[in-house]
């Protein structure tokens, strides 16, 4: 054994390197095999169903053709739409649904957590919440609109409504499923109530409020594209109410794959968010060989 | 005031004006869209913004509630606010015909040929309590059929509705354009009652039948004189260059007719009555040039 | 002067999951002078952990009453120090903060609470870690942050329950060096826990058994032994011996009732 | 000390009796405050909400008025609903919602643990869901009617998918929480691929679980009202809109009534359910006093 | 006959927080005769359990080869049993339940694997205890409820990180002594980690002793104490001294040289 102790220093130093260029080329290949799988995926999907409505199996006049859609977001990228130029509509809709995002997040982590820690305050106000919960968000955004006019505010309202029940229950999960210890400690360490909920609190409910905000881009999105249900001028979801009512099923999904889009964009900003946040966590179990 | 001034409104103060439009694209609503686009707006110096209504539920709320100036829908609910103490009224009614038809699935034309026929079918609104199920009550009430033993469906517009008849959910529906037009084409669909011309609602529904205006709040237009003046001469424009039989003007008679269909055939307003003549005028077709 | 701690006549009772009630302190009766090291031992399951909860004030007593510095305990005291017998350091925070927290809690200035935990890192023998997050730390390793960050604090009453036990022999030794000088510079009032009376006697002034649950107390004994001690050299005194087989025989009684007791009767 | 190990034994035959009775006598006297401070909240809330109407601060046009939608509830409980007698409203509504939350939560369970457990799966997948969970759900709602038919299906798969995304999201997320000593642990013990997922997977991501169930029949009661947007003959949901083309607010905020009653029932019932389930938990770090 | 574990010039290492590398073990070598007990003792943060994660499969060695039985560890086996260091119990699953899992997941029927866990219960000092949750229990019990759920399956590899450490003296004793009597019947090649010299000699057939980390071995030690042994009385022969001493001054140098290099340099 002490023979080998000698060649420890230079293999040391080597290892590492080797190590490292192996991981690289690991993590390479892996993306490259994950996004060729996203590809397929991909492919097949919109292959089928470019040949099932181009040999009638399903139809067109409903479904739209993936060519036709392509085709209609070209147009609508190079002339503009019907209700103006397309970046105008894309914008529109995100400030709508920034603002809705925002609003119903913050608000929702704030009284998830209010009352995650307030067990009085959740005894009281949870069949309350738990019953607004139900109320269908359709007319939700009609009483949006009635009470709040019809601009980006009753827009603003809708999406963050739908975004605030989902961050809500999580947070407020969140915050119950803290652990005692780690509570206990910190009390015992000095902290107070404020200090406990951010520094205690927070970053343990932290991947329960991500989780919710994962989905909730997408919620807030919906909850803008019902919004302009009630009155718009423009917007993705005029876009696609318009498109319906000209029978253009090409337009309807094309407005879709915009949302789609802005979306995906969305949920990596999060997520790179997300894994700053919580950048001290182990790799899942999943990632351990099993 | 009496400012109001059948003339161009070139020289009068600009004005912005917001209307709702329950569709812009369905034919009904025309109108609107043309004016806009024709620029007999900005002729009259308003600054018009078409807000479309995408949800099918009428624009009448966002009108009393005061978020929209005027809004496009069909004069019925002017009758059926003021049972619930709100006033709105006409300014301007595109047509004296519903622009609707009942459509009845071509499979079933065959044993579907009068209005007595639909007796205990199943047939396609666009929502309970909406205009076309208002519409639907009166046929079915004209021809002496009990409403209570056909099964309305409420199946929306356009593409559901198209849908339903292929589904064989319903067996006729109320709808209207490029709706109707799209069935007959595809042979999906017969029109049954066409109430798309002044005869034949006049046939089906015993009147004319006054259906989409541009109508306002009555506080609004008489606060509102001279832009609700400079409104009508735009549309007037408008329904003079599609060579249109109305000039903005209800028609005599129509408004009867639809108090006594709202009166005989709706549940709601069953009992109730409404003040025939503060729910449209004609002060503004007339003065428009 | 009041006594540091003193809990009288406290009982502590907890809900089993059947619905049956479960005593694991009964009439326990224990003070504490302030600055002196007093350590509880006990076989396990006795109740120790519970005592210390109950001085802490993280559990109310059933029954009985519980001070510390001739004040009634109803919540958690500012100048407490408990080192948990489980895990609880922060997982999220790093070691150096981790053993920052406190400070930082207590309105240090980051940087101030920084340098002082960089001190303190290096004193549990853990320098060149400071950037780990605690998954990614041995047992003991971990075992010695949460040491850090009690100690730190220097709070009036220190709560420690059994926190060397991860650890070597030497490393222990080490520790125990460390934790008796700190002590000796700050007069705090010391509860120690653990289950190694040897450990027990070469700290404390004073060491408490307590009885097979449920605890109460069935003895205390002053050790009287010199101070400073060395903990490595102590053992080897004749006294060391004498007071260990003193306590030995009593301590030993208890923990083979628990252990029989648990084993053929059961405890509910 | 000894000589009160005498009395001992008396004492403690006596004393778990007495704090039983000062625990229950607590938990009475708790009961009844959260009860009073949830009507207290009722009273003003609706006080205000009758008050402000009345003197038309708020136009009862709009938003109803209380003691009119009392009424109105109860000419429907007593005379029927315009679409037939009410509880067959509730019933056929129910039915949607109950079967579209099964589906939903079921599928998202499934998928969201077997994503959670795939990394591979996950990555390939996850874009695909998460533009997926953009797509406004009043325009699938009219796709659904128009694929699935203008039956019970369509309004299912409607409430279905809202519940979906939800609960999917939660479950995915629980399965990367589970901590990974316990699952080192039971695949030691010998838990195969299984046995792992049911016996610690699950469990462990069993409150992420729960806590979305509690936002879901919430949901699917808004996804069920949204399907009756299309092509429905009866349903609460066809209340709602019948009532809202009738300019008849009350009977508006009578349908959200009688929505929100179903939802707190239902909540009620998972709660009780969730109870059962995590039963081993340690009370949350709240009920500590702190 | 091929050995029962082997491990030939493993390397493992970790990422650190910076993105450096962190070496926890090199070039460590170590066998286990089929049926033999080994310990394994260093100092603290050496990487001895870092060595069982490689053995049991749970994690794969940077470099080097792990086998077991002759074959390559490529995951885990189902003929292992490994009591972690940390609490790893399942807190969803009352004692009975835990201690049951393991039949269970082997095939078991229920009323067979709960059977058979009363029994174990029994054995570790827990009747009584058999409805309550892990957060219900003490430390020192939650340990043993570990040892009861491992045990219960007889594994052929026996892996133990510090399983008593948390438990008093005498109920140590009295689980060493069982462990020793089952290990006889079964045949079981161990691996025991434990900072305990004095446990280790009183188990083992062979210490293995780990350098401070980077761990290798610093040298391997026969214990030739005749079995079967009671651990209470073997620590009184002489031979033990012996044996004690000559690992001792091994190991004393590495804990320091640990100790001292943590404290001054970082180990970073
Ligand atoms: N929340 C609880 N519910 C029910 N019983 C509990 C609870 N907490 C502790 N106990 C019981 O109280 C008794 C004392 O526990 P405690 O943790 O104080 O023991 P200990 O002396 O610290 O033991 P160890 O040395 O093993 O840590 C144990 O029997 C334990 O099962
Ligand atoms: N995931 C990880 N990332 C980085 N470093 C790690 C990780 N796991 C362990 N280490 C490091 O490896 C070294 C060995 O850890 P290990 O847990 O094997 O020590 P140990 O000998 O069991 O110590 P103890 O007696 O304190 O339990 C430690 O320095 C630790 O910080
Ligand atoms: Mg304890
Ligand atoms: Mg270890």
């Amino acid at each position: 054994m002490s023979v080998r102790s000698a060649s420890a220093l230079p293999e040391a130093a080597a290892a590492p390197e080797r190590a490292g260029g192996r991981r690289a080329l690991a993590a390479r290949r892996r993306r490259l095999m994950v996004n060729g799988l996203r590809l397929l995926v991909l492919v097949v999907w919109i292959g089928s169903w470019e040949l099932t409505t181009r040999i009638g199996l399903v139809d067109k006049f409903f479904f739209g053709m993936p060519s036709g859609i392509v085709q209609r977001l070209w147009t609508w990228i190079t002339e503009g739409t019907a209700l103006g130029p397309l970046w105008e509509q894309v914008l529109v809709t995100m400030e709508e649904t920034v603002l809705g995002f925002l609003v119903g997040s913050v608000l929702g982590i704030i009284l998830g957590i209010a009352l995650g820690r307030n067990r009085l305050l959740a005894d009281v106000l949870s069949p309350y919440i738990k019953a607004a919960n139900s109320i269908p968000r359709v007319v939700l955004g009609a009483l949006f609109a009635i009470s709040l006019g019809l601009d980006l505010k009753s827009k603003v309202a809708t999406a963050s409504i739908l975004v605030f029940f989902v961050v809500f229950f999580n947070a407020f999960q969140g915050v119950r499923e803290v652990d005692r210890n780690l509570v206990a400690n910190a009390r015992i360490l000095g902290a107070d109530g404020r200090r406990l909920t951010t520094e205690v609190i927070i970053p343990s409910a932290l991947s329960w409020i991500a989780a919710s905000l994962h989905i909730s881009f997408g919620l807030a999105l919906v909850g803008a594209v019902v919004g302009e249900l009630f009155g718009a001028t423009e917007g993705v979801g005029e876009l696609i109410y318009n498109a319906k009512n000209n029978f253009d099923a090409n337009g309807v999904f094309a407005g879709m794959a915009l949302l789609a889009v802005v979306a995906l964009v969305a949920e990596s900003l999060i997520t790179a968010l997300e894994s700053r946040l919580i950048k001290w966590r182990p790799n899942p179990v999943t990632d351990v060989a099993i | 005031g009496g400012t109001a001034s059948p003339s161009p409104g070139a020289s009068a103060a600009p004005a912005d004006v917001k209307i709702m439009v329950g569709g812009l694209n369905k034919q009904i609503y025309l109108p609107n869209m043309l004016t806009q686009q024709l620029g007999y707006f900005r002729e009259q110096n308003l600054n018009v913004t078409l807000v479309d209504e995408g949800s099918g539920q009428g624009s009448e709320d966002a009108v009393i509630a005061g978020n929209v100036d005027a809004g496009s829908g069909s004069y019925n609910h002017t009758i059926e606010l003021q049972a619930a103490g709100k006033y709105m009224e006409t300014i301007c009614q595109f047509g004296i015909a519903p622009g609707e038809a009942e459509v009845v699935d071509a499979k079933k034309a065959g044993s579907i040929t009068s209005v007595n026929d639909l007796k205990g079918k199943n047939l396609g609104v666009t929502d309970i309590g909406s205009g076309t199920h208002t519409l639907t009550l009166a046929l079915l009430g004209k021809a002496n059929v009990d409403s209570a033993s056909s099964h309305f469906v409420a199946v929306g517009a356009g593409d559901t509705f198209i849908a339903a008849i292929k589904q064989g959910r319903i067996d006729a529906g109320m709808t209207t354009e490029p709706t109707i037009s799209r069935l007959v084409q595809s042979g999906d669909g017969k029109v049954l009652v066409d109430l798309r011309t002044p005869a034949s609602t006049r046939a089906a529904l015993g009147g004319d039948y006054p259906f989409i205006g541009i109508w306002a709040r009555t506080d609004w237009v008489n606060a509102h004189k001279d832009v609700s003046q400079r409104l009508v001469n735009a549309y007037v424009k408008t329904l003079k260059w599609m060579s249109s039989r109305t000039d903005c003007k209800m028609p005599s008679g129509g408004p009867e007719t639809v108090l006594k269909v709202e009166q005989n055939y709706v549940a709601n307003f069953k009992g109730k009555t409404a003040d025939l003549s503060k729910t449209y005028t004609n002060e503004f077709a007339n003065k428009a040039s | 002067m009041a006594p540091a701690i003193q809990l009288r006549r406290v009982t502590k009772r907890f809900l089993t999951p059947k619905g049956g009630v479960y005593t694991a302190i009964r009439d326990l009766s224990l003070q504490v002078a302030p600055g002196e090291f007093c350590a509880l031992v006990g076989p396990t399951g006795s109740g120790k952990s519970t005592t210390l909860a109950l001085i802490s004030g993280l559990e109310p007593p059933s029954e009985g009453e519980v001070e510390v510095f001739g004040k009634p305990v109803t919540g958690v005291g500012h100048n407490i120090g408990y080192v948990f017998q489980a895990d609880a350091v922060f997982p999220w925070k790093s070691v150096l903060d981790n053993v920052a927290a406190g400070p930082r809690y207590r309105g240090a200035s980051k940087r101030e609470a920084r340098e002082r935990a960089q001190d303190w890192i290096s004193r549990v023998g853990l320098a060149g870690f400071e950037d780990r997050y605690p998954h990614q730390l041995s047992g003991g390793m971990r075992k010695r942050v949460a040491l850090a960050q009690t100690l730190i604090n220097s709070p009036e009453v220190l709560l420690m329950d059994e926190p060397f036990s991860a650890l070597d022999v030497q490393t222990r030794t080490l520790m125990e060096n460390e934790l008796l000088q700190l002590w000796a510079a700050s007069s705090a009032s010391v509860v120690f826990v653990t289950h190694d009376l040897e450990e027990a006697i070469a700290l404390a002034d004073r060491v408490y058994v307590l009885t097979a649950g449920p605890a109460t107390v069935k003895g205390n004994y002053v050790v009287d032994l010199p101070r400073p001690r060395n903990v490595a050299e102590i053992r080897f005194q004749p006294r060391f011996d004498e007071i260990y087989q003193e306590i030995w025989s009593d301590l030993r009684d208890e923990v083979l009732v628990s252990y029989e007791r648990q084993k053929r009767i059961g405890a509910a």
